[in-house]
């Protein structure tokens, strides 16, 4: 048997007739109508890009259209007929697939298991025929040119495999429709330019793509048309060649957004931290770079070179075996996130969900939970300083809630991202390391990032910004450190700071390898 | 998100007299006083001070150690092993009775044989990354274990006379001291876990332990030390129980593990951690008095008023989700 | 080649086969083949429920009614048994499996439908189950002469020299590693405890899986009810008390991971003979019965402290250098 | 259902039978706060710790309240008399006596106890000892305690007859341990081999007779000891009669209980049942 993928011939079908079509797509949450009468359709042979701001609904209406959730209201069409999804098998079986902006594999399982659960191949009396499931998961990995062995656990792999299993469990369905809701997010520049690949593959079979992306070049790159929604309303839809990005932005945050970056005079002051030799067993080793006061130094690489690790080392949540840290020239040793915070050093982390705000707690306990020794007399809570010091600074950072009980759980992502700056910036900190700050976050929130880091800067702080966008890293940063393979590869200043140079380094290109 | 002109926000959506008003401790308080009339209508005998206080000790010694398993809980941990403390403090006191001590030694042995205990269960957890279940399903045996190892099939019963106070004395009246030092324990309790930074970092981490880690909280220390305070909770009650046993054999208290977890439970504190309320674990310990108390009045056998909690446990859950189903 | 040195399974094997020899050492006799029969079936009732409980922690679930729901099923045939000697043998047992399939639905039922903390459902089904079953019985025993021969002979017919109660205990085992290996079900048990959040966009409905969890090991608890009463030819109030804490032990033990989605089905069947052992050999070696629980609870904190290590994420690497030292250090 | 028996007979007497959750001395002092609380007259109490319900009884001593424990008793200060369904050292004696009457030659035997903390049986096993020297050849090989779990009981057994391979009989003064002791030497192929004894009801140990697992064992008859714990209680309550040393309280049908200088004494001997008289009892109790 062939791999499913290519088993079925879609062309036939005329490309202006859709093979999926929503229409009047109403979903409520508690408290948010994430999705308001949309309308979406996707045409055989074509790429559909899906854009909007963050919380717009774009996650959401996919979730509708592979039967996790259910619509309030409205209708799904394939091929014409009016179908209802009770679960993501459902859309399966109709031919609809997608690979999710979450991860949703599982570790314990082997990789071959993970492109097949929930649809395995049956043998005997429906038990799973490993044999069979092990043959179709090679195709597949073949066809993706993804070197991995189908019998590997899922844990032992690393973040760019893991995606690409993800991949693959997509195409392991004989899908007509293929979703991909973020889906270079988290892949590195090759990985990305073979994701390309297989999407125009996949458009030649004659198979409908629906890309969700927040980065307008690949946007341009492979979509043939796109579909806009803001607030959970469809704005406008249309081929691709009618538009440009200013028409794009637009209809995305209803206003027109410049892209420049913040103007900013560069005068660091004296040093701040210095990191010297510092090492880790696994993760990372000879890191030492300065950092001055009100200056912004950005950190780049791909993903997996570490700066994660790095950043969370000088943070005090993994031990480094070697080095030393010097805030304001003394030495001082950072054992726990509590020392980090005592030194004035603090962070935003990349995930912002796990590791960022305690949802299911209020907006200002969030915001007061690493300086209560401020707010409190003796170990014990004064309320009435929490919700000052909470209101003063969620204020600052124009933070959208109802109140400042309120669960942080309600907020979007983007507030959510507010309210972990806030609880920083409410300890006073020297230095600020910022993980992927923008990551995710629309292009409309993203300009108000960027001019609050600027902000910071001139008021004396430094920052640290890891980031995997070069124009980001380009037009924020006073000097750049590159990272590869858990080394420094290059610290990059002025003139020397180009876009070659920095792919160059981040990659290894025109090196000896060590 | 997009316009941005700043805007003024509100502390609270509701106020705190509103919230308390839908609150679960209003509920399971208004079902305490449902259970007291019941009882009073049901019984001649129950409507009367020294029953009430004696019905008292079917709960005090439980509750106090619910007070430190709330927090635990709330925390996102679990201690099975309390009861299974409460043998070997037990045992330690009456060797140490045994061996000639006064009762202000016993006290001090008491808590630090509870204490040792939980500082045991919390290097477990907290230095082994170890998880809390498992870790007091093995403690309780151990435990319990090594109390039979010493005790066999004797007992100890030469306390000195003084000792008896804890758990027989009367402060005043019918109030016995048993009954002060829950008040007091509750008063503490609460104090701790809803006044302070503490208790603040409590309820952070069991929403969150990640979060909260990179928040600057001490995790592995504050579970630690909740272990500990369990532990000497578990010490507080094995003194009380022993003095009000008068004797010490390494059956005592088997079994109160699950009925301190259920006492914990009943009171709102989600077994997943992260929410939970000292007045809750309060009403809860009554709750669970009087209907035990009440029962029995009327004569029912322990297993059946079992059955009685087992349903209350699942129906406090049960009943308010059922409903909003079936509202809508 | 190293990862199978280092399994859980092969550790947990040497840690029995050093317990035989220890045991041998002083009681020679403990090792004869019969001996060794009788202790497997001892151990029987404790894996088939630990199998059942298998499941359940797979899903992230844990079920605490257990040795109630043993108790209920087991008193339920030993009553019917009891009034009518007629009715044949195998349809008790399949009563026994039925009923116990029922009280574990009811927990599923609850876990699924209201979600409910399953240690709160099954907290409060366990005092509920023990409960009814001094309802029905009035607190009275079934004695041994009120049962049919029948009825107490099963278990320990024999059937190519292994009784019936060992075979039970085997056919339980494979019938529960074919589904857990082999069929779409049971590799939802590892996806939905795995990563629920997952396992929704897989199309696996976690609340589902989680009822069908309770359900098989509710039913594998009825039919250990039976087998115990037959065995013991004594059915009351208390049998089995306690006993769920020692079933959750024995997959502990056998390192399937109290947070779901991970451990063997071998690893089971090897944490519930360690158990079983250990119960048999204290009688016969001269250790105290005073020492007994202690040790049991020793080995349960030693046990998941090694497979708490050995499970330990390796974690990736990223450094080439360390890299390459790792896989100079286990050549595959 | 003795109890009921006396109450009838005493007329204005009112019987509660009740017990605690679980086995605990814990659980019984809750039940007995609850019958101090409804101000009861006389509490009868088979305690399963001696000690533990001494505070609580004293309690309802002091409340007027009449406490008599029976069969398994409470230390002297936690009551005003002890009823013994027989002599302790007749009990001892009786059990040792059943076994040893099996084995002229003499021969090992094993003792299967309940718990660790059962008052009564280790006070029989006590006696047993004292008397262990009439009987030649009779070598107690070991004790070991089943904890009144069947299942726990039956591998201790297990365990015994593979410890003592040359073992002729397992003594067992408790009514679980007889049962599940008899199970496993029918289990093990022993009977014949290994007999067992000891204290059992007949209802119960039916099975064990017919096999022949065990050749014989005692008890009391349990009704008796109800009502004669009810009698005991009334006469106390109603101040027809005094709990001192040496007195003699009648217990209606079971005739009078003399009190030794422990305030303890016994109702009457213990009774045999074998092959021969098993049937006529085994519907009875
Ligand atoms: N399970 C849920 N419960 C409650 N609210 C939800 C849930 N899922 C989504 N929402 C809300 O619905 C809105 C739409 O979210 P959605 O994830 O579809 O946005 P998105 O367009 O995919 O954003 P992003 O670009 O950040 O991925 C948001 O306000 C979000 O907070
Ligand atoms: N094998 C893996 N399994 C699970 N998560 C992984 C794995 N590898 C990487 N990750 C996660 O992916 C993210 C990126 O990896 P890492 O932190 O090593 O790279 P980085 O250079 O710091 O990149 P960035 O910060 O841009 O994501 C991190 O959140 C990391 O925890
Ligand atoms: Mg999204
Ligand atoms: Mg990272």
């Amino acid at each position: 048997m062939q791999p499913s993928i290519a088993s079925r011939d879609y062309a036939p079908q005329t490309a202006d007739v859709p093979v999926l079509a929503l229409s009047g797509i109403t979903k409520s949450f508690p408290g948010v109508k994430a999705l308001d009468g949309v309308s979406l359709e996707l045409f055989p042979g074509q790429v559909t890009a899906l854009i909007g701001e963050n919380g717009a609904g774009k996650s959401t209406i996919v979730k509708t259209l592979t039967g996790i959730y259910q619509p309030d209201a409205g209708e799904i069409r394939v091929a014409g007929k009016p179908v209802r999804f009770a679960s993501a098998q459902d859309a399966a079986r109709a031919g609809i697939t997608a690979i999710h902006q979450e991860t949703v594999l599982f570790d314990e399982l082997t990789v071959a298991e993970n492109i097949f659960i929930g649809h395995a191949p049956r043998g005997r009396f429906g038990m799973i025929d490993w044999a069979e499931m092990r043959r179709r998961a090679r195709d597949i990995l073949a066809r993706i040119d993804a070197e991995l062995d189908p019998d590997t656990p899922l844990r032992d792999l690393g973040i760019a495999s893991k995606h690409l299993v993800a991949i693959a469990r997509a195409l392991s369905v004989d899908a007509r429709v293929v979703v991909m809701d973020e889906p270079t997010a988290a892949l590195s520049h090759k990985e990305i330019e073979e994701l390309y690949e297989l999407v125009d593959r996949l458009k030649s079979e004659g198979r409908a793509i629906l890309f969700i992306s927040h980065k307008f070049d690949e946007i341009f790159r492979i979509a043939d048309r796109y579909t806009v929604f803001r607030d959970g309303a469809h704005v406008g839809s249309g081929l691709m060649a009618d538009v440009d990005e200013a028409d794009l932005v637009r209809m995305m945050v209803g206003r027109d957004v410049d892209q420049i970056f913040p103007d900013r005079v560069k005068s660091p002051g004296e040093e701040v931290l210095k990191v010297v030799g510092y090492a880790h067993p696994t993760e990372f080793d000879d890191i030492g770079f300065s950092l001055r006061r009100g200056e912004i130094l950005g950190v780049y690489g791909l993903v997996g070179a570490g700066r994660s690790e790095v950043m969370q080392a000088l943070f005090g949540i993994t031990r480094p075996s070697k080095g030393a840290v010097k805030i304001d020239g003394a030495i001082k040793v950072i054992r726990s996130p509590a020392d980090a915070v005592a030194n004035g050093i603090v962070y935003v982390p990349e995930d912002r969900g796990k590791q960022g705000a305690v949802i299911g707690m209020p907006i200002f306990q969030n915001v007061t939970l690493p300086s209560l020794s401020q707010t409190s007399h003796r170990g014990f809570l004064r309320l009435a300083e929490e919700f000052a010091l909470a209101r003063r600074y969620t204020e600052r950072l124009d933070l959208r809630a109802a109140a400042l009980d309120q669960d942080v759980g309600n907020l979007s992502g983007g507030n959510q991202q507010k309210v972990v700056i806030a609880k920083w910036l409410a300890t006073q900190p020297k230095v600020i390391i910022l993980d992927e700050p923008t990551k995710g976050i629309d292009i409309g929130s993203k300009a108000a990032v960027h001019a609050f880091m600027a902000e910071l800067a001139a008021e004396g702080l430094a920052v640290i910004m890891v980031s995997s966008e070069i124009p980001e890293v380009l037009g924020m940063s006073d000097r750049v450190i590159v990272m590869r393979e858990g080394l420094i590869a290059a610290e990059l200043e002025g003139d020397a700071l180009t876009p070659e140079t920095l792919v160059r380094h981040a990659a290894g290109i025109g090196e000896d390898r060590p | 998100m997009s316009d941005m002109t700043a805007r003024h926000l509100p502390d609270r959506l509701q106020s705190p007299a509103a919230r308390l008003l839908q609150s679960w401790e209003l509920l399971l308080l208004g079902l305490a006083i449902a259970i007291f009339i019941a009882n009073s209508l049901a019984s001649p005998y129950f409507l009367n001070a020294w029953n009430l206080s004696d019905a008292t000790f079917n709960f005090t010694e439980k509750a106090m150690i619910a007070f430190a398993m709330a927090l635990l809980i709330i925390a996102g941990e679990i201690d099975l092993s309390v009861a299974a403390i409460i043998a070997l403090v037990s045992t330690a006191m009456g060797a140490a009775a045994a061996a000639g001590a006064g009762t202000p030694l016993l006290v001090l042995i008491g808590l630090g044989t509870g204490l040792a205990c939980g500082a045991f269960n919390g290097l477990l957890v907290t230095r082994l990354g170890l998880p809390s279940i498992v870790v007091t399903i093995g403690t309780m045996s151990l435990f319990r274990g090594v109390s039979f190892i010493i005790l066999g099939d004797g007992a100890y019963r030469s306390y000195p006379p003084e000792f008896a106070y804890f758990g027989q004395g009367y402060v005043g009246w019918v109030i016995s001291f048993e009954f002060v030092l829950f008040g007091l324990c509750a008063l503490a309790y609460y104090v701790l876990l809803h006044r302070t930074n503490f208790g603040r970092s409590v309820f952070a981490i069991g929403n969150n332990a990640t979060a909260a880690q990179f928040s600057g909280i001490r995790v592995g220390r504050v579970k630690f030390m909740l272990f500990l305070l369990t532990g000497l909770m578990s010490g507080v009650a094995a003194i009380c129980l022993t003095s009000r046993l008068g004797s010490t054999r390494p059956s005592i208290a088997s079994g109160w593990e699950l009925e301190v977890v259920t006492m914990v439970v009943l009171g709102g504190v989600s077994i997943l951690g992260g929410s939970g309320s000292i007045p809750g674990v309060v009403i809860a310990a009554f709750v669970m008095g009087l209907v035990t108390f009440g029962l029995g009045l009327l004569n029912v056998p322990g297993i059946v008023m079992s059955i009685f909690i087992g349903l209350m446990l699942i129906s406090v859950i049960a009943v308010p989700r059922l409903w909003r189903m079936w509202r809508g | 080649m190293k990862r199978l040195l280092t399994s859980r399974e092969t550790m947990l094997s040497g840690a029995i086969l050093l317990l035989l020899a220890l045991t041998a050492s002083r009681f020679p006799g403990f090792i004869a083949p019969a001996n060794l029969v009788a202790v497997f079936t001892d151990t029987s009732p404790l894996l088939i429920l630990a199998l059942g409980q298998t499941v359940v922690i797979l899903t992230r679930c844990i079920d605490l009614s257990v040795a109630a729901n043993l108790a209920l099923s087991g008193m339920v045939c030993a009553m019917l048994n009891a009034a009518m000697p007629g009715i044949p043998v195998a349809l008790i047992l399949a009563l026994a499996v039925l009923l116990g399939a029922v009280m574990g639905a009811i927990n599923g039922a609850l876990v699924w439908k209201l979600a409910i903390p399953p240690i709160v459902v099954t907290l409060g089904t366990m005092t509920i189950y023990r409960g009814i079953i001094f309802l029905i019985s009035d607190g009275a025993w079934v004695n041994a002469h009120e049962m049919s021969a029948a009825f107490t002979g099963l278990p320990r017919a024999r059937i190519l020299g292994l009784p019936v109660l060992a075979w039970f205990g085997i056919a339980s085992a494979l019938l529960i590693w074919l589904m857990v290996t082999r069929t779409p079900l049971g590799r939802a048990f590892y996806a939905v405890g795995g990563n629920p959040h997952a396992a929704v966009y897989t199309g696996i409905d976690v609340g589902r899986t989680q009822f069908w969890a309770f359900t098989i090991s509710g039913a594998l608890a009825g039919l250990a009810g039976y087998l115990w009463v037959a065995r013991y030819s004594v059915a009351y109030v208390d049998i089995a008390g306690g006993f769920e804490l020692e079933v959750v032990a024995a997959c502990v033990i056998g390192g399937i991971s109290i947070a779901g989605g991970a451990g063997t089905i071998l690893g089971t069947i090897l944490g519930a003979l360690f158990l079983g052992i250990i119960k048999n050999a204290l009688p016969v070696v001269d250790v105290s019965p005073f020492w007994q629980m202690a040790i049991s609870g020793a080995a349960i904190i030693i046990a998941v402290t090694l497979n708490t290590r050995s499970a330990r994420a390796k974690g990736r690497i990223i450094l080439r250098r360390a890299q390459a030292a790792q896989t100079e250090g286990a050549p595959a | 259902k003795g109890a009921e028996e006396a109450a009838a007979e005493l007329g204005n007497v009112e019987v509660i039978y009740t017990g605690p959750t679980d086995t605990t001395a814990e659980g019984q002092i809750e039940v007995i706060n609850s019958l101090i609380a409804q101000q009861v007259d006389a509490i009868a109490v088979s305690a399963n710790d001696t000690d533990a319900l001494v505070p609580a009884l004293k309690k309802a001593m002091q409340r007027g309240i009449t406490v008599i424990s029976w069969d398994s008793g409470v230390a002297t200060e936690g009551r005003e008399l002890h009823l013994n369904p027989s002599s302790n050292p007749l009990i001892g004696n009786m059990i040792i006596k059943l076994a040893a009457d099996e084995l002229p030659e003499g021969g090992q035997v094993a003792v299967l106890s309940a718990t660790t903390t059962s008052t009564n049986q280790n006070i029989w096993i006590e006696e047993m000892t004292k008397v262990l020297g009439d009987y030649n050849g009779i070598e107690v090989v070991g004790t070991v305690y089943g904890d009144d779990l069947a299942d726990k009981s039956y591998r201790e057994a297990t365990g015994l007859m593979q410890t003592y391979p040359e073992l002729d009989a397992i003594i067992a003064p408790t009514s679980v341990g007889i049962v599940a002791a008899a199970r496993a030497v029918e289990d093990a192929g022993k009977v014949g081999q290994v007999n067992v004894t000891g204290l059992g009801l007949p209802s119960e140990m039916a099975g064990a007779i017919e096999s022949g697992a065990s050749k014989s064992f005692a008890i009391w008859n349990p009704i008796d000891l109800g009502y004669s714990a009810a009698y005991l209680a009334y006469q106390l309550a109603t101040d027809a009669a005094e709990a001192t040393p040496g007195a003699e309280i009648p217990m209606g049908r079971m005739g009078a209980l003399t009190l030794d200088e422990n305030t303890e004494g016994a109702m009457a001997d213990p009774f045999v049942y074998d092959a021969s008289n098993i049937d006529a009892f085994k519907d009875i109790f």
